[in-house]
């Protein structure tokens, strides 16, 4: 009990005698975890976008005429079995009149005669669930009898999977280099900062402390930068993510944007973990070298 | 008990520092090491401490066979000695009480005995003023007493000192010496140092090694016993 | 000239001793030049992706069945006169309705009577330069006497829109961010770096050197860490950007995705005057604080 | 010529380190100034180099008014110094050699001048064969006499040194003094701080200041004049 005091007494002795280096470790390890915080909502946030905008899209596939009621049923059904079909509305001949009536506007009379002679066929709306499987749906919608053409905005749809595609691929990469640049800048910095006191933990060897000793204050001191670095970070993550966020949001009337308070936890719980974890192993690593006396 | 078997070292750079070191100092003896700048008095605290291995033969302490020794094992070597560096080595972000406090805690001391025993030995070498005193703010000497007072304050059954009176005037240098006597006289083991002629023909009823060049080129035995 | 060469030799002397030192600057300097160059070169590339679907984006307009020859082309003239119009192309009744049939694939015929009293109206396919104004222009359409109908795809316009407002929102953010972590790091090395080296500096001081005399190789060495972080920070942004980048191209048949080697020298300009300017910055900044004495 | 008028020194810590010092040294002298550990001897020779400045009163070396400088004009007050320090302040990653070079490269030297002059100031001091050493594989007497030879290097007109033999044995001792009387003789300032009473007696023809406790308690013109 009493060492574990003064272990923690060390420790916090030594942040704020070294409050320089200390502040710059919780500076940079901050800095790496709203980097890291920041690209994780970003991508969440694309995603969601994504995933409404792929929500209106549909496919508009047209029947043959000579299918019955329960040939029609039929089709319907097998649709819905597909996967990656989210929903799937019929639209009678009269409804597509009706709708090419409304875009034809005021110029609508023009289709007036045809209410009993309907040229046009009968249908179903389908929505995806997604669109990374787009065109194997719709090379499975055009194997299903009874369909005789299928009408697919494919550019828009494609365009959408690019640009996501690109997005992941942007997100990754960030990823990957922030993940590097943290543990680069954080090791460097707790580097520098042993170097500073490589004397200091020489002299400590030679009155007779042992390895642990000298280890369990850098352990803690490394844990409670390790905590307020991520604190820090979570504070500010949750300003930067509320403020310029929330005007997107509202200007885009897009409610999907928040992230949910469990979302918001399990980002607090991600960044303490993290910024322990990182604190307490860069201090273990930093402190092994200069042990070797 | 300290004991060198044909010790020999030789740094990395090839300078010879010793160059086959046969001497074996008894419990409770007080030997002065004397020899020429550069003769390798200071190799040998070095290899006392395990902070130089030797490059060949044996040093013993207290029944630790240095070059053998585990990395686990070294702290406790260290502990059953007090040492006075040639150059202090004090902690510089530490103040006067908290570098020798230091050397206590690391043997597990209790925070009790400390505070009792830290003030005592630092009164001892004339420094009761200066306790929160960072070693920048401390003069040369009083720097030097605060290395000597840490060497003291574990009661260790060894005193190594490496010229502890190069920097204090005479009449400390005086008192310090009487200190250690008395040390010594209590049974404590003491290997000092020194350039000082007129502490060595003061003291000169203890042992007199002198090093020339690597080797021991003299022992005059102590006339005390 | 002599004291040049030895200003020069100290640098490189300097810059050996304190290998690890050196190599953290350099790194830390390259990857943050590398993340700057990221950033542009990936928000370069969605701007053009995005430039490229709006120019595939269209508004359809109907036409009155009343308008004679003259009185289309003066619509169409109209139309292209709007600013942000890129292409007005006429689409006629008869060309409307064999896109109908087109549309209905093998029901074509359902529509076959219809060649003569074609129901459709005229119209025009309208391509424009970009979305910015998109809802500009479609109240600057409907005030054009003749057009009866505009048919758009406005959802998916104000998507795209939205997705790269975010995105620009991001790159701006990110940009930022970076930028100041990039400051951050660099002058925390560089602090560190000094601290180590201050009983260094002091010592100089104290054998009568001036302050510019000990400057001049941290200056030096600044720049030298600078030039060899940014030109690292190139060959590996190069390389990073031509594979994963190239395989999305290749991906995407998206040509305009690559680089001109204009924008490449660009970038190489870019790199070794931002890493310079930090290196010979960072080392005043730091010597600063510790010529004082 | 140096000149102390009722200086004062007051530590941010309130440790009075001087009190009312009235000092004055003629070009070509040579000044013992002894004192306990402590007494402030140290603080008299940082007040010379502007490392500290007096709390009161004014110090006035080679012309220069120490406590009225502009930054721009320290570093030409400490060219007409050579100083010795207590703790060596030897840069660590410079060898020997570079250490002893960088004093003369720092006043604008010649790099011609530069390969001639450092050798032969080492070689005085007896370190010809440590050249290529760094601080850290210098024993403790190695280092202060590279200390020396850095001051020595540049042929200032005042030589200052705090304890310049504190870590030489009596030999080499007595073979820097000659050095220094001799250097004195061609009419250089030299002002030496030492403990070593064995010096101060044998030299005694030259003046001796006592300091105590922040004030002059005596001062023992030379007799040499
Ligand atoms: N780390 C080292 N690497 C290389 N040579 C060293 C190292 N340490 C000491 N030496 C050399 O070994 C020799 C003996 O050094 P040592 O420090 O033992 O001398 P010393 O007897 O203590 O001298 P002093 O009285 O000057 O302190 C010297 O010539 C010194 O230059
Ligand atoms: N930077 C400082 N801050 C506070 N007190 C100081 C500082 N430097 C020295 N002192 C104090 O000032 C007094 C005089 O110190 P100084 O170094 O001048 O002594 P000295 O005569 O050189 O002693 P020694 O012979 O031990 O080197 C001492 O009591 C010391 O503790
Ligand atoms: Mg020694
Ligand atoms: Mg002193």
């Amino acid at each position: 009990m009493e060492r574990i005091r003064y272990f923690f007494g060390e420790a916090l002795r030594s942040i704020w005698k070294n409050r320089m280096m200390s502040m710059a470790s919780i500076g940079v390890l901050a800095v790496c975890l709203i980097l890291l915080g920041s690209s994780l909502i970003v991508s969440y946030n694309i995603s969601n976008v994504i995933r409404q905008i792929e929500g209106q899209n549909q496919i508009m596939v047209f029947l043959n005429d000579d299918l019955d009621a329960a040939g029609i049923e039929n089709v319907g059904d097998e649709i819905t079995a597909l996967p990656d079909v989210k929903e799937c509305i019929f639209v009678s001949k009269q409804e597509a009149l009706d709708e090419q009536k409304k875009a034809l506007g005021s110029n609508a009379d023009l289709l007036s005669g045809y209410d009993a002679d309907n040229f046009l066929p009968n249908g179903y709306r389908i929505s995806l669930t997604g669109m990374e499987h787009f065109s194997q749906t719709v090379q499975s919608l055009e194997k299903i009898p009874g369909i005789i053409k299928i009408q697919q905005h494919e550019d828009v749809a494609d365009k959408l999977n690019n640009i996501k595609r690109i997005i992941s691929m942007v997100g990754i990469w960030l990823f990957v280099i922030l993940a590097l640049v943290s543990l680069f800048i954080i090791s460097n910095t707790i580097k520098l900062a042993m170097f500073v006191r490589k004397r200091e933990i020489n002299i400590m060897k030679f009155v007779g402390a042992t390895d642990w000793f000298i280890r369990w204050p850098f352990v803690f001191e490394g844990m409670l930068i390790g905590l307020i670095a991520s604190l820090l970070a979570f504070g500010v993550q949750y300003y930067i993510y509320r403020i310029p966020l929330a005007r997107v949001m509202t200007d885009l009337k897009l409610q999907e944007l928040t992230l949910g308070s469990t979302n918001i936890a399990l980002l607090l719980a991600a960044f303490v973990c993290a910024g322990i974890i990182v604190g307490v192993c860069g201090s273990l690593i930093s402190v092994r070298k200069y042990l070797k006396v | 008990m300290i004991e060198f078997i044909d010790v020999y070292k030789i740094y990395e750079n090839g300078t010879k520092a010793l160059k086959g070191i046969n001497l074996k100092i008894d419990e409770g003896e007080f030997v002065f090491v004397r020899g020429a700048s550069g003769a390798g008095k200071s190799t040998l605290v070095k290899l006392l401490l395990h902070e130089e291995k030797p490059s060949a033969g044996e040093v013993i302490v207290n029944g630790y066979y240095v070059s053998k020794m585990t990395r686990q094992e070294v702290p406790y070597l260290r502990r059953t000695m007090g040492v006075v560096f040639q150059d202090f080595r004090l902690i510089p972000n530490m103040t006067a009480f908290e570098n020798v406090a230091f050397a206590m805690r690391a043997t597990g001391a209790r925070r009790r005995d400390i505070r009792r025993r830290v003030p005592y030995v630092l009164g001892l070498v004339g420094l009761a003023g200066k306790a929160r005193s960072h070693p920048s703010q401390l003069s040369g000497g009083e720097q030097q007493r605060v290395s000597l007072a840490r060497a003291l304050v574990n009661n260790p059954s060894i005193i190594v000192a490496d010229e502890p009176t190069g920097n204090i005037d005479p009449n400390l240098t005086f008192e310090v010496m009487e200190m250690l006597d008395e040390i010594n006289r209590r049974g404590t083991t003491i290997v000092m140092v020194t350039h000082d002629t007129t502490i060595v023909e003061r003291y000169a009823y203890h042992r007199i090694v002198t090093i020339d060049g690597g080797e021991i080129a003299e022992d005059l035995p102590g006339s005390n016993v």
